[in-house]
């Protein structure tokens, strides 16, 4: 546990820095309450996916795909038949569109990867272009707007101040955490992605594992649907395009390492952090896109090595 | 086990093998490399499908599919190549697959008490349980490997070549844990190259030679070693040490040492090899000898002191600088440290002399072929297919093809860390010659070897090393076994 | 480089001239008696957009951005352009958070911006929507369309028109749309397919590329396998019609009328040249003028120009074509790409 | 070498049911020279591209900044200046420009990589953000239109009826061979990307050949940058898009592992040319473009898995 702390070091001073340049370029406007929950706010989606994508990372693998199931998952939990459904009967119904729809879709990717011996980059690869291609189809490439209120009221709510997308967000994290770091489930998972023979070896069913592993990314994805639903109050073909990126960038800037095998929730909560708030400073700062461009890839690096000189130093000592 | 037949693309591994084994006894597998010691074990843990044959388990037929159902049967392994996951903890290693877990949730602290007391039964209570797995040297992810089958609620422990990168006091050690289980009706099949350790901790012995039981049941005490030997390799072979050679004591050595320190790990270690040496670091695990060697080959970057290789400095951590000046490292961990998995033999042969192969880096493809086929002649590899994948081969012969590497490159100093380590006692003579012949053809060598015996059978000169510091230097016949134990000893008291 | 020259030295200050009725005119002298124009208390406009990733969506933004230079009274907060509806939102919310007095926004998506552009008006920020349309008409004080269904007509209209003159029977009609995701590409080629079945007629070749070059030429180079005789084709945005217009010359093909999309100088260098046929206008200056309003609005101004003196609550552009006749009447709004 | 033919089996299979599809479908058009000229002139640029990604996932890594340096490379070649260069000149200026920002941008990820021990993944995709970055800055967002005709002519001629873009990239596909399968230097990538400490104890400058590789695919993205000018007659910050993606699907279709160590040049022509001829079957047949993503999804699947049923069986005999 004292690991965890000079682990994450790295990253508390790379979120720090940020924190004193947004401070320093916008002081006015930066540290304030409500600027804060926007920056939570806009990172919440994302963080849930960041959240699954661990765990994809940890067993490792790579879930490029995350971006279109979560396009699938919001187009399918609002069309006209759903959201008459949801009318009729309650919106929990649309909850379990979109989580039923991400964990059909994480559960073909897991087929592929875990029984088809397909590499998960280009298994995903493949679930991205055919997902977002039936969101279109589904949705006829129409935005598809939620009227349903009470949904819409439950995720756009506050509770004691905080809105209920950044308790979902917390909530998915505590639970991420507790699952990797204290349940055989996680156990299991590090020791799939560590050297999947040896788990095998051990008696673990590595391929039954893998499948759930990318189930859990979907069934993530779903959640984030719903949210990034809520916040946009539309379903659509195009929402969370790149997010695969910003997910695999934010799990790596925490930590985790591409190889599989260890992982932290607590690092990529920072890394999922650590993007929101760089976009946040740049939007705050008028900042021109290209530029912001090459500054955000040069803090990707610059987060990237300092986390790892950190770690590094760390465990040398 | 009756009538296993196993077979991989291109090879019948097995072809009809039968193994009985009695509770309470320590039933002994002997064979040479690749005569499908490690497949049988894993057709019985379960890690391979056997193509035919019946498995009887306590009287009834069973149909183990899966190294879980093999473990419920009491079936735990301890696998050749080390399986462990170098980013989870020893206590997470020990209970993976069978986690100390209520609804899912692990006991953290429950499973690091229950680790530690398997480390302690197995003597090495200074392993922490919240140790990574990935910082323990080879010899403590060994008795990781063991307290992981100790775990269980075993009948029946398979252990392929435990002893393999053990040093003698360890080996002791083990023989203990052996003695307890059997006391308890624990059965136990132990697989070694080491004929000695056979006839120590062996009942009985079963002979495997190239997929088929050629005998079983022997007693393990009282059969010939020569008669052991026949049935392995189907000649008889003189286990010996080949004579020394002479070689010119006072000739300009070509590797000196001097001071060479590193921080944490050695120090201040100075000798010399001449042409046609034979130099032996003895001394226990984890004393620091590999630490040594790779420092020399410049994989490691020394702190302090110097390297020189014909009276040139070699450039503190630099591989190359010492390539090019003639140096060869055959290193400890043959899977990670030396081999292309997934690479022809000859392009695992061929790797470091490349160039010669290539004008203007173009590869002369068949030159380079020729070349490597007569290493694998020259040193025996079976199956002699030079264009076989080295993951297919068995221990002992992937050995054999880092060996070849540097025989092929032609080294003025060959640095041997564990050379011998899994290879079958036919081709461990030939090694011994080999390694002799080297030294006759003016080759300096730095041997490592955690088997007192070979050290000091094969080398002229012997350092004992003891906690990264050299206790004692001095030729080899000038010293036996007890002495360098007894310095070891005392070397790790102060 | 006739062409880049060209583009290059049309000073972008020059173009809101023309054109475009309802804006107020530009240049001081033209003002004619108006105190629009004059400098007045100091506003704080949010300006938000899609990611500038092609030339008419970087001339919507730098059009803004230079009309906002103009007025010594705006304080002028753009932010980084997206194409992710998530992040936009974020950005309208720290406008609102900062307490800005006036939002001008173009979507990524309308529907999906609808309620946070709700808030802010609920928070008493005037909106201004751009080109892609909310879902409810209440959040936004005004809105500027570019009228994608229009263009989609204009464009099938004038095909009607060439099929006619030229007595072309059995006309083989092709389509190159933009981003097929994109509702706007929707309601462009729907506009197309209406008007074209007035005169009888359907789109035989339909592609979809991504706006840019790269895409146009690669999407255009395999219709042209698919077509081999074609009539009529419809590009949609003149950005990627730079790429389409190389893969008519790398195939070596021109047997057909060649109408654009968006008008950019690229492409009234062409029809100039004879190269393209005509195209149809969408104008880039939505977001100038969006800001412009909201300068209006912020500091409590109508539109002296128009007998109502209020700002109008929704402006829809025309979607002119443009030909060789009258293409020296639109060369100066036209835009870099 | 007759493992060859057999390991590629699958591919060749692959690729005749596409041309019976399209042979079905479109009987008139889709097997006429002009059609498969098309095709190759489609393929060509994205061709040279996966070359070069061929070697960099043979050594163990991936690099997602090929469409965004290709971008870049595109750009910086046909500014005003250069342009002014090339017609003072010679056009071959643009060409040194192009492939010099090619393998600069190939430098700095090899360097990150190699020397920062950064995982290629994350470096890259900095690279990718920060390289379109500057393309825009320095295009401003500008389509750059090529004036010089010596250039266009030369790239956009023919050579016994084969357009010279073809023959470019048949020309870096077979050097890419020779390379890979011939040279020292292949054989080096194959080492690295099979077991990097291998590699380093028996004597091969690891870090050295890493940066080399990524340099290498940024020279091929420069060769790509000037074919796609060529073709387009423009340079734009907007060139490449999701290449990077395309890319490595047509590199793994074609057989090589994304986990390194092995690496088959002649699949991933195989790999490049059945996406290529998909696309071109699916315009013949007027697809419309969500259809064609589930389809396009759907078969990536299904020619990955039939090409490692196929090579697996042949490994067997
Ligand atoms: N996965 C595999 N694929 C193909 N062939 C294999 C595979 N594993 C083992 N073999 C072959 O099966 C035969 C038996 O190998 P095995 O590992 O059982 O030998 P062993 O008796 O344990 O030898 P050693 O003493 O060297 O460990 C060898 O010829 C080996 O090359
Ligand atoms: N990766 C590592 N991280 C931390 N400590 C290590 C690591 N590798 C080795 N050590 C430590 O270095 C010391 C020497 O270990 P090593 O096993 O290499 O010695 P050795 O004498 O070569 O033994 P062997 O007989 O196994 O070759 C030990 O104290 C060991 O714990
Ligand atoms: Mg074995
Ligand atoms: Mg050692």
């Amino acid at each position: 546990m004292s690991g965890s702390v000079g682990r994450n070091l790295g990253l508390v001073v790379a979120l720090l820095i940020i924190f004193v340049i947004g401070m320093a370029t916008a002081p006015d406007r930066f540290p304030t309450v409500d600027n804060t929950l926007t920056i939570l706010r806009y990172a919440s989606a994302l963080g849930v996916v960041t959240i699954g994508m661990t765990f994809v990372i940890a067993a490792g693998h790579i879930d490029l795909s995350v971006g279109a199931i979560l396009a699938l998952a919001s187009v399918w939990a609002t069309t006209l038949a759903s959201q008459r459904a949801a009318e009729d009967f309650h919106w929990i119904t649309m909850v379990f569109t979109a989580l039923a729809v991400g964990a059909v879709c994480g559960l073909i990717n897991g087929i592929l990867v875990a029984y088809g011996r397909m590499a998960s980059f280009i298994a995903t690869l493949a679930m991205l272009v055919a997902a977002r291609g039936l969101a279109e189809i589904i949705s006829e490439r129409r935005t598809q707007i939620v009227e349903v209120r009470g949904f819409l009221d439950f995720f756009g709510g506050e509770v004691f101040g905080l809105p209920v997308l950044v308790i979902i967000f917390a909530l998915v994290a505590a639970g991420g955490w507790v699952l990797l770091n204290r349940t055989t489930f996680g156990r299991r998972t590090l020791a799939v992605g560590g050297n999947a023979e040896a788990a095998r070896l051990a008696g673990i069913k590595v391929q039954r594992h893998t499948m759930l592993v990318f189930v859990l990314v979907g069934v993530a994805c779903g959640i984030a649907a719903l949210m990034l639903v809520a916040r946009t109050t539309t379903g659509s073909s195009t929402h969370g395009q790149l997010w695969e990126l910003d997910a695999i960038a934010a799990v790596v800037i925490g930590g985790t390492l591409l190889s599989g095998g260890r992982g932290t929730i607590v690092g990529t909560v920072f890394g999922g952090l650590i993007l929101a708030t760089l976009t946040n400073i740049f939007t705050l700062n008028n900042l021109d896109t290209s530029t912001q461009a090459v500054a955000k890839g040069a803090i990707i690096v610059a987060a990237v090595l300092l986390q790892q000189r950190v770690a590094a130093r760390n465990r040398g000592t | 086990m009756h009538g296993i037949v196993k077979t991989f693309p291109g090879v019948r591994a097995l072809d009809g093998v039968d193994l009985d084994v009695s509770p309470g006894e320590v039933h002994c597998l002997l064979g040479q490399n690749g005569a499908g010691k490690s497949t049988l074990i894993k057709v019985l843990a379960g890690a391979h499908h056997p193509d035919d044959g019946t498995i009887s388990w306590r009287g009834s037929h069973v149909r183990i599919t899966d190294p879980m159902s093999a473990m419920r049967l009491g079936i735990a392994t301890i696998y050749q190549e080390l399986d462990l996951v170098d980013g989870l903890t020893v206590a997470e290693n020990i209970y993976l697959g069978h986690e100390l877990a209520s609804a899912g949730f692990t006991h953290r602290a429950q499973t690091d008490r229950a680790a530690q007391r398997l480390l302690e039964r197995l003597g090495h209570p200074e392993i922490s349980p919240r140790t990574e797995v990935g910082r323990l040297p080879a010899a403590g992810k060994q008795i990781v490997s063991m307290a992981r089958a100790l775990s269980h609620d075993v009948q029946l422990i398979v252990m392929d070549e435990p002893s393999a990168v053990l040093d003698q006091e360890e080996v002791n050690r083990l023989f203990g844990v052996i003695r307890d289980l059997t006391r308890d009706g624990v059965a136990v099949v132990y697989i070694s190259h080491r004929l000695e350790e056979i006839r120590e901790v062996g009942d009985r012995v079963t002979v495997l030679k190239d997929g088929r039981t050629v005998a079983t049941g022997l007693p393990a005490r009282e059969t010939p070693t020569s008669e052991v030997i026949r049935l392995m390799t189907g000649r008889s072979i003189e286990y010996a040490f080949p004579d020394r050679g002479t070689h010119d004591a006072r000739a300009e050595p070509v590797l000196s040492v001097r001071n060479l320190s590193r921080d944490g790990e050695f120090a201040d270690v100075t000798f010399d090899v001449a042409p046609g040496e034979i130099v032996g670091l003895a001394g226990l695990v984890g004393s620091g000898r590999s630490e040594i060697i790779e420092t020399i080959y410049g994989a490691r970057k020394s702190t302090s002191g110097a390297v020189t290789v014909h009276g040139r400095r070699l450039r503190p951590g630099s591989v190359r600088s010492a390539v090019a000046a003639g140096v060869g490292l055959c290193p400890e961990e043959r899977k990670s440290q030396a081999l292309l998995m997934h690479e022809s033999v000859v392009r695992n042969i061929s790797l470091p002399s490349l160039s010669r192969f290539a004008s203007s880096s173009f590869i002369n493809r068949s030159v380079e072929r020729a070349a490597a086929t007569e290493q694998v002649q020259k040193l025996d590899v079976r199956p002699a297919d030079p264009s076989r994948e080295v993951r297919t081969l068995s221990g002992g012969n992937q050995q054999k093809v880092v060996l070849g590497r540097w025989l092929l490159k032609g080294c003025d100093v060959l640095l041997l860390d564990e050379p011998t380590r899994g290879v079958d006692v036919g081709a461990r003579s030939e090694l011994y010659s080999l390694i002799r012949d080297l030294a006759a053809q003016g080759v300096a060598i730095l041997l490592v070897s955690s088997e007192i015996p070979e050290v000091l059978g094969l080398a002229d000169q012997v350092l004992v090393i003891s906690d990264g510091r050299v206790v004692h230097t001095g030729p080899a016949d000038e010293i036996d076994e007890h002495q360098v134990l007894g310095l070891v000893m005392e070397g790790s008291v102060t | 480089g006739v062409l880049v020259v060209g583009c290059t030295s049309n000073e972008p200050d020059e173009e809101d001239n023309e054109g475009d009725g309802e804006a107020a005119p530009a240049s001081d002298e033209n003002s004619g008696g108006s105190s629009n124009d004059e400098t007045g208390e100091t506003v704080t406009i949010g300006f938000s957009g899609p990611e500038a990733d092609h030339g008419w969506l970087a001339a919507i933004n730098s059009s803004a951005l230079e009309e906002a230079e103009k007025y010594d009274d705006i304080d002028l907060r753009a932010t980084e352009g997206t194409n992710d509806p998530g992040l936009q939102i974020q950005q309208v919310e720290t406008f609102i958070n900062e307490g800005v007095d006036a939002i001008v926004l173009l979507p990524t998506d309308g529907a999906s911006l609808t309620d946070v552009a709700q808030r802010a008006m609920d928070a008493g920020i005037p909106v201004v929507n751009v080109d892609r349309e909310f879902s409810s008409p209440f959040a936004a004080r005004t809105t500027i369309l570019g009228d994608n269904y229009g263009m989609g007509v204009s464009a099938g209209t004038y095909a009607c028109q060439l099929i006619e003159e030229n007595n072309i029977s059995d006309p083989v009609i092709a389509e190159i749309a933009g981003i097929d995701s994109l509702p706007l590409t929707q309601d462009r080629s729907e506009g197309f397919a209406e008007a074209l079945s007035n005169c009888g007629q359907e789109v035989d070749n339909r592609v979809a590329a991504e706006f840019t070059v790269e895409s146009g030429e690669a999407e255009a180079s395999n219709l042209l396998q698919a077509a081999p005789e074609i009539d009529i084709i419809w590009n949609h945005d003149d950005d990627q019609g730079v790429g389409v217009k190389a893969a008519f010359e790398n195939a070596g093909r021109d047997e057909f009328f060649f109408i654009g999309g968006a008008g950019s100088c690229n492409a009234m260098d062409w029809i100039e040249n004879g190269e393209m046929e005509a195209t149809v206008l969408y104008p880039p200056t939505q977001a100038a003028d969006g800001i412009r309003l909201a300068r209006l609005i912020a500091q409590g101004k109508g539109m002296s120009d128009l007998v109502q003196v209020a700002v109008p609550r929704r402006i829809v552009l025309d979607a002119p074509v443009v030909t060789a006749d009258n293409v020296d009447e639109h060369r100066e709004g036209c835009f870099d790409s």
